[in-house]
């Protein structure tokens, strides 16, 4: 009887102290809050990671400086675990309850959309997104209807993306028919219509659309469908784990059909998992952090490694994030910390210099929320451990290794000559 | 035809793994009316404990299964003792939530303790794959059919042939009236628990090389087996098993020949059907309640 | 061998045995009779450890076993035969008998168990034939048959015998009965609940007539058997008019 | 007379809650005020399910999903077409489609859960779940797939949009009715039946109630209330995505009336709210959040097991008020006037049954007849096939082969719920009751067959069922105090003495007004006033010419009030007459006693 009183007493404890937790009032606003929501556990876990250490990479940088406008800037974070119902809550608490007044954006597509008319229509907070790339995202209501729109995005987006992975396969290495296999949750889904959309537009025959699930381990009866088809290239739009799977099931079945994915796989977790079954694979990318680097990624990769490890998850993304704090830092020194004001500021930024990318353009204008642009993606291959980027000349697609020799790729097994 | 021949072997792959995570949940019912419900992360625990011993340790594999098998087994006495066994004796059945919760805090102390990135297993015969007429399979997918398939004959030995399995059988003939042969009961039913932790954990290990290990592996693959488990009828360990190939297979058609999204629509759909007019299972017994 | 003293059970709010107190000494057959509801195998399945008593003290050979649990009682050497037989219907006779001899078996009696099966086979030679058959697809008196000996053959010192005639036919009854006779003989120790009063009392050195849980009258077979009260216990009164 | 602050309190709770928006700035405390009353309604549903009528499911969220799409579908393609846009009408058309669509669902489902129990019926319903969310997932060109639909029209009423402080509102009115509706619901007829079917179907079927259709009509109002929830949550979120509707949220909404309490009315706010914000206090903890939910799971359920209002309203549980009503003075004049005419036709008449259980024939070729206005005792020893018999005639076994007719008319009965529509009401050799239902709803679910007004009537408390329920609970009384209980009424069934649960059990089955009367061991566990009052009830019975058929062991009792006494031995009758021919007759004393001890001793 004693017992069951004690545990009643202690489990009722336990809910107050957490009702007291949250009823505690928010700190003081003597710092400058950027808010950052997305996926820090569950299967999406790595992509939220990643951002979240890119951006305190860059938060405690500028701090270092002295901060902005004298304010130290503070990254606060919450967990989505990937359910945009919990993300939508969370932007209202970090906005209201902890006055942020910057965003960087989810991992997952699905959050944003449900997120971005909130932003515009409610919220009025600007978010950048280093990585969900659902092209409706910045291509908001707001946006179509030429009201202001909060919503901006520092990396891939799924038409320009699409457009660059089919250019690629279909006008520089000059494949004839061509196969999809995509996830079928939402990143991919998005990536299927854009993929398939973009082949019509260059009269490119698709011979086979096969999709796999979360839970499929074994996809050889899709590639054989495919290898069946004809299919001469495969275009992929999917995470890591799935594709593990899939270049385990082509060398199972001894298939060895190019494969050209979207940058889930531009993450050296795909190399841990799938091991040298990864090499020749081309991922459609941003950034790719091996190979010879310019000194400021050098250098944010060594801070990088002193502080968590030699594991990179997410390597776009982390960049992104990295740039995207050091931009708001740049706009907040011009125009102060008012959202509204941080916002109108983000479209009218002559130039900036970011490790993805040194801009020498306006990063975003009034009708182009997207930083990246095609021309900005580069494609790596997956070579021996490192996504080394591919370069062209006249005899075609090459990489340089780590000890500067060139070598060129061959078009119908992506091996290197 | 290859590709016929492709695509059932693969699903006899995946099956005769479907069907050893489903016997655990049978090990438990038939001695206790008891589900572990969080079978599934302890799948996922063995793939990392066995992570951790064989890859990080670079144990052998055998000395690393067994190893893992001690600490499954270890968990699965601790977890029946306090969080099985306090409701069981309450006779509620609120043990589908804290078998559940053992679960999820499985999944987080293995984000925490392994990370969230796959982790790749090397296959314990060899990582090439084995290529006769078009058709490739690799040996680790094959060591899991056999070794599925030697664990269900050994279990079957053990129930049919060992003083020990005739008194687990006894225990889910009767506990009352096994307790009167003075089989102690309360441990067969801590064993029942753990071996059924064990199975799962050893389930895990040798499908890692396969599917990678991580944290969310055990989530799907649970309720998958648990659904086989339950239309095989939950008493009937070799229908269990059989079931698990069966839907393999068909799994393996219906992304062969449909596609992947309507799998588990069609499957699930299958399993309702089936229960609807067996409400036992393929090889379930019926029961009433009596006047 | 067996003593008790003042004891009571209940399920929930029901009292079923309310304050008996009987003993067995060793080597004589007690039998408690009884109408239906009367609290027999409520008390048989207390002693065996299946209940827990509410009240009172049970000694076995000078251990306090009340509430103990059952394979703890079973390794004490008190054996229960229960009401219905309750083979483990899946299981074959031999396998039935193995688990009997449970835990002889894994002190590693192997050779002791397997000559005494054969000395069961004598007493009840309908068991050999059938000792590879699932025990469920045997007949009511070869179920009874093998429960006798399956508890049996765990040696015991005390047998507790739960409504051994119950559903079988007369001639059957008769010879587990018979059975019963030649156990006595060779010293065993024996509490018989039965509800056939005449049947029971037949066996036994000494009996007690339990009613509506309490001890109504107790003594010895000769006594019992004249006794009018017996047969009023199961028919009642003469009604009023 | 209710204490004026038992109203109060509810009313300050509720104006505070409604004051919450002027309190708080901003949206975020809103918003996640109004995901917990979506989390209350569908919550509601669940527990009136599980914790009521004892079901449990595991694929919830499937039917809130059903609810959630097809509003958000239905409004978003009127609104396409212009169709009765101008008034808002459109999305009030589209909540009231999700509901139906969610019920439908709903009876889809519990046609093939209800034929299976246990394990069986938590994978029958996570499987649904499970395909719902899959077909949510993959049916791209309706659903969106992942991406789900977004711009879903804002609730409104013309030109008058209900945005967030506004849906507060509505929310919260919606909430309320739902917490209202689970009240009527409980209260009622039918929501005392349904909990009777919880803790024991055999004593509900024998009482008349249709145990299998009870419970799809449990299933569809259930599903109705996840819908109303889907409906809700799509309007306020305006993007829905199958992230919400997964197996987990089906775990999340048992697990918030297990936590809060199933089986109690205000469980699933307590629950909704604790699981709602607890992860939102979490932040520090992101980490460990699985753990601390693990572990405060297995606290919940090692510390609560009643949940957290379950633990605060301990022992204080009594569905009906008997105090609102005026006690009636003459005793259960309308229930015992079921008096059989007198006749030399036999009222029941059983004709050559036997029934075998897998080779044992428990009834070989048994015939009797039970002429009305009697008390007919069937006695034998233990295993003769009494209870077999009793069970065959109140419809648990069909037969094998032989007749049973009443008042001369072959019935067949398929069910223990028809035998009792037919006027057969039973007592149970082990007494079973509805847990700690107080004893006057155990008489109240007795009159099962005697309600004229539905569930319609239950949810909204129609006049017509109220005035039903003050007669019954009137008449009620009259019953409990003829038994011999008066003064109980509010008292919890498994609080009862013994002997009191018989009483209890014969008074429910007095309820059914029945032209039979089956008593399977009155007396057994009774001491002997009690005994006494027994012998005396049945007297009393007699006297109003109910028909008894009796199985007793207690044989002064059998003796003492029998007109006829059959006895039974192996499935056979070997003896049948008045009570002192039965006594002299020496196959019944050997039957008894058994072969007499010269036989057997040597």
């Amino acid at each position: 009887m004693g017992k069951s009183t004690w545990g009643k007493g202690m489990t009722l404890a336990i809910l107050a102290v957490f009702v007291l937790l949250a009823a505690g009032p928010a700190l003081a606003q003597d710092t400058i809050k950027i808010g950052f929501s997305g996926a820090l556990t569950g299967p999406a876990a790595s992509f939220g990671v990643g951002i979240r250490r890119g951006a305190e990479i860059a938060v405690d940088d500028i701090n270092a400086k002295g901060g902005v406008r004298g304010k130290k800037l503070q990254l606060i974070v919450r967990d989505s675990e990937h359910n945009p119902v919990k993300l939508v809550a969370q932007h209202r608490e970090l906005v209201e309850r902890e006055g942020v007044v910057a965003l960087l954006g989810g991992t997952n597509s699905a959050e944003m959309l449900a997120v971005a008319p909130i932003l515009n229509d409610q919220l009025k907070v600007p978010v950048i997104c280093p990585a969900t790339d659902a092209t409706k995202i910045t291509e908001n209501d707001a946006w179509q209807e030429g009201r202001d729109n909060y919503v901006f995005r520092y990396g891939m987006f799924g038409r320009g993306q699409s457009n660059f992975l089919v250019n690629m396969a279909v006008q520089r290495f000059g494949y004839k028919k061509a196969a999809l296999l995509t996830w079928t949750a939402g990143w991919g889904v998005t990536g299927r219509g854009e993929l398939t959309r973009r082949l019509r537009e260059l009269s490119t025959p698709l011979v086979a659309d096969e999709t796999y699930d979360t839970a499929d381990t074994d996809i050889s009866p899709q590639l054989l469908k495919i290898k069946q088809a004809g299919g001469e290239v495969i275009l992929n739009y999917g995470l890591v784990r799935e594709n593990v799977y899939v270049v385990r099931a082509k060398d199972k079945i001894g298939d060895k059909t190019p494969y050209f994915s979207a940058w889930g796989l531009a993450t050296p977790a795909f190399w841990r998992a799938g091991g040298n079954l990864g090499e020749g694979v081309l991922v459609s990318t941003t950034i790719t952090a091996d190979g010879p680097q310019p000194p400021e990624r050098l250098q944010f990769l060594k801070k990088y490694w002193q502080r968590y490890g030699p594991d990179m998850d997410f390597v776009p993304g982390t960049f992104a994030a990295h740039d995207i704090v050091h931009l708001y830092a740049q706009v907040m020194e011009k125009v102060g910390t008012d959202p509204k004001a941080i916002r109108a500021a983000l479209e009218n930024i002559p130039a900036f210099k970011g490790l993805v990318k040194d801009f020498k353009r306006p990063v975003f204008t009034k009708s182009r929320h997207d930083a990246l642009q095609e021309e900005d993606f580069v494609l790596g291959r997956w070579t021996n451990g490192k996504l080394l980027q591919v370069h062209f000349d006249q005899e075609g697609p090459h990489v340089i290794l780590d000890d500067g020799a060139k070598r060129y790729i061959d078009k119908k097994t992506l091996a290197l000559r | 035809m290859r590709f016929l021949v492709q695509i059932v072997l693969s699903g006899i792959a995946t099956g005769a793994i479907y069907g050893l995570v489903a016997v655990g949940y049978s090990v438990t019912y038939a001695t206790m009316r008891v589900l572990n419900f969080g079978l599934g992360m302890w799948v996922m625990l063995g793939a990392m404990v066995g992570y951790t011993l064989h890859v990080t340790f670079g144990l052998n594999v055998l000395i690393a299964m067994l190893g893992m098998m001690t600490v499954l087994g270890g968990l699965g006495l601790l977890a029946e003792r306090f969080t099985v066994l306090p409701f069981v004796r309450a006779g509620s059945d609120v043990w589908i939530m804290s078998t559940l919760a053992v679960g999820l805090l499985f999944i987080n102390a293995a984000e925490l303790l392994w990370g969230r990135n796959p982790l790749a297993i090397p296959p314990f015969l060899g990582k090439d794959p084995i290529n006769f007429a078009g058709i490739g399979i690799y040996p680790q997918e094959i060591l899991i059919v056999i070794v599925a398939c030697a664990v269900m004959v050994a279990l079957d030995v053990f129930y049919q042939y060992t003083l020990l399995g005739k008194a687990f059988r006894a225990t889910a003939s009767s506990t009352e009236v096994a307790g009167l042969m003075g089989i102690n009961t309360r441990r067969i039913a801590s064993l029942a628990y753990a071996l059924a932790g064990c199975l799962a954990g050893f389930a895990g290990l040798l499908v890692a090389p396969v599917t990678l290990a991580e944290p969310q592996m055990g989530t799907i693959l649970g309720l998958k087996a648990f659904a086989i488990a339950i239309i095989g009828g939950l008493e009937a360990g070799r229908g269990i098993f059989v079931c698990g190939l069966l839907y393999g297979v068909l799994e393996g058609l219906l992304s062969g020949y449909l596609y992947t999204g309507i799998r588990d629509i069609i499957g699930f759909t299958l399993m309702i059907l089936v229960l609807f007019v067996r409400p036992n299972g393929l090889f379930g017994r019926r029961a009433e309640e009596r006047a | 061998m067996l003593s008790v003293d003042g004891l009571r059970v209940r399920y929930g709010s029901l009292e079923v045995v309310k304050g008996i107190s009987f003993s067995v000494r060793e080597g004589e057959i007690v039998t408690i009779i009884g109408a239906n509801g009367a609290g027999k195998s409520t008390t048989l399945r207390t002693l065996a450890g299946l209940l827990s008593p509410y009240q009172g003290t049970v000694m076995f050979r000078d251990r306090k076993i009340g509430g103990a649990r059952p394979y703890n009682v079973a390794a004490l050497g008190l054996r229960l035969v229960p009401e219905g037989r309750q083979l483990f219907p899946d299981h074959t006779v031999r396998e039935n008998l193995e688990l009997g001899a449970y835990l002889r078996l894994w002190r590693g009696e192997r050779t002791g168990v397997a000559k005494d099966m054969e000395e069961l086979f004598e007493l009840f030679p309908q068991i050999r034939p059938r000792l590879d058959q699932r025990a469920g697809s045997l007949s009511g008196g070869e179920q009874q048959m093998v429960a006798i000996a399956r508890a049996l053959i765990s040696q015991p010192r005390l047998l507790l015998m739960d409504e051994p005639s119950l559903g079988l036919a007369p001639m059957l009854i008769q010879s587990i009965f018979d059975a019963l006779i030649k156990l006595r003989s060779r010293g065993l120790t024996i509490l018989l609940v039965e509800q056939m009063a005449w049947l029971g009392l037949g066996v036994c050195d000494r009996g007690y007539i339990l009613e509506s849980g309490r001890f109504a009258l107790e003594g010895s077979r000769d006594e019992l058997l004249r006794h009018p009260r017996v047969l009023e216990a199961y028919l009642g009164k003469t009604p009023r008019s | 007379m209710r204490h004026p602050a038992a109203w109060l309190l509810p009313a300050l709770a509720i104006l505070a809650v409604a004051g919450l928006p002027l309190m708080l700035t901003g949206t975020y405390y809103q918003f996640m005020l109004v995901i917990i009353f979506v989390y209350v309604i569908v919550s509601v549903g669940l527990n009136i399910l599980t914790g009521y009528a004892g079901q449990f499911s595991l694929g919830h969220a499937g039917l809130f999903a059903m609810g959630a799409y097809t509003s958000a579908l239905v409004s978003k393609n009127l609104a396409a077409i212009g169709f009765l846009g101008d008034m808002g009408l459109h999305i009030w058309i589209g909540m009231m489609a999700g509901i139906l669509m969610a019920s439908l669902f709903g009876a889809v489902l519990a046609y093939p859960s209800l034929r299976v129990r246990g394990p069986y019926l938590a994978m029958v319903t996570v499987a649904f779940g499970w395909v719902i969310w899959k077909i949510l997932l993959e049916w791209v060109s309706v659903t969106g797939g992942e991406l789900g639909i977004t711009s879903i029209p804002k609730a409104r009423f013309g030109s008058f949009v209900l945005d967030t402080p506004r849906f507060y509102y509505l929310a919260m009115a919606l909430a309320l009715g739902a917490l209202l509706l689970q009240r009527n619901l409980v209260q009622s007829a039918f929501g005392r039946k349904m909990q009777a079917i919880k803790f024991s179907e055999l004593a509900a079927a024998s009482v008349g109630i249709d145990v299998y259709r009870s419970k799809v009509t449990v299933f569809i109002l259930s599903a109705a209330f996840a819908g109303l929830g889907g409906a809700l949550f799509a309007h306020q979120q305006n993007f829905i995505n199958p992230d919400n509707f997964n197996f987990f949220d089906s775990v999340f909404f048992l697990l918030a009336i297990l936590f809060g309490g199933a089986g109690t009315l205000l469980g699933p706010v307590v629950g909704a709210a604790t699981l709602t914000l607890l992860p939102e206090f979490l932040h520090g903890f992101d980490h460990y959040r699985l753990i601390v939910y693990g572990v405060l799971i297995l606290l919940a359920l090692y510390f609560l097991p009643r949940g957290v209002c379950g633990a605060v309203t301990r022992g204080r549980r009594s569905v009906s008020r008997p105090s609102s009503v005026k006690r009636r003075t003459e005793p259960a004049a309308t229930a015992l006037t079921t008096g059989a005419k007198h006749g030399d036709q036999p009222l029941l008449e059983v004709r050559g049954v036997s029934k075998a259980f897998g080779g044992v024939r428990a009834l070989d070729g048994v015939s009797l007849n039970v002429f009305p206005g009697t008390v007919h005792a069937l006695i034998g020893p233990n295993g003769a096939g009494k209870t077999t018999l009793l069970n065959v005639i109140s419809g648990v076994y069909p037969p094998d082969s032989g007749k049973i007719l009443r008042e001369g008319e072959p019935i067949r009965m398929r069910s223990p719920d028809r035998a009792a529509r037919l006027g057969i009401a039973r007592t149970f050799q082990t007494v079973k009751l509805f847990g700690d239902m107080s004893v006057l709803d155990h008489v109240l679910v007795g009159f099962e067959r005697h309600y004229e007004t539905g569930v319609g009537g239950a949810l909204f408390r129609s006049a017509r069922a109220v005035r039903e329920n003050q007669g019954k609970v009137a008449e009620a009384l009259g019953l409990i105090e003829f038994v011999g209980l008066g003064g109980l009424e509010g008292a919890a069934a498994n609080s009862l003495s013994y002997g009191h649960r018989r009483l209890l059990e014969l008074a429910r089955a007095l309820a059914v007004r029945p032209g039979l009367l089956l008593l399977d061991e009155p007396a057994a566990g009774l001491i002997a006033e009690e005994i006494d009052a027994l012998d005396r009830l049945i007297v009393e019975l007699r006297g109003r010419r109910m028909t008894v058929l009796l199985v007793e062991h207690h044989m002064d009792l059998v003796m003492s009030i029998s007109d006829q006494v059959t006895v039974l031995d192996y499935g056979v009758v070997i003896g049948e007459g008045a009570p002192r021919e039965i006594q002299g007759d020496p196959r019944v004393i050997e039957a008894y006693l058994g072969p007499s001890h010269h036989h057997v001793v040597r």
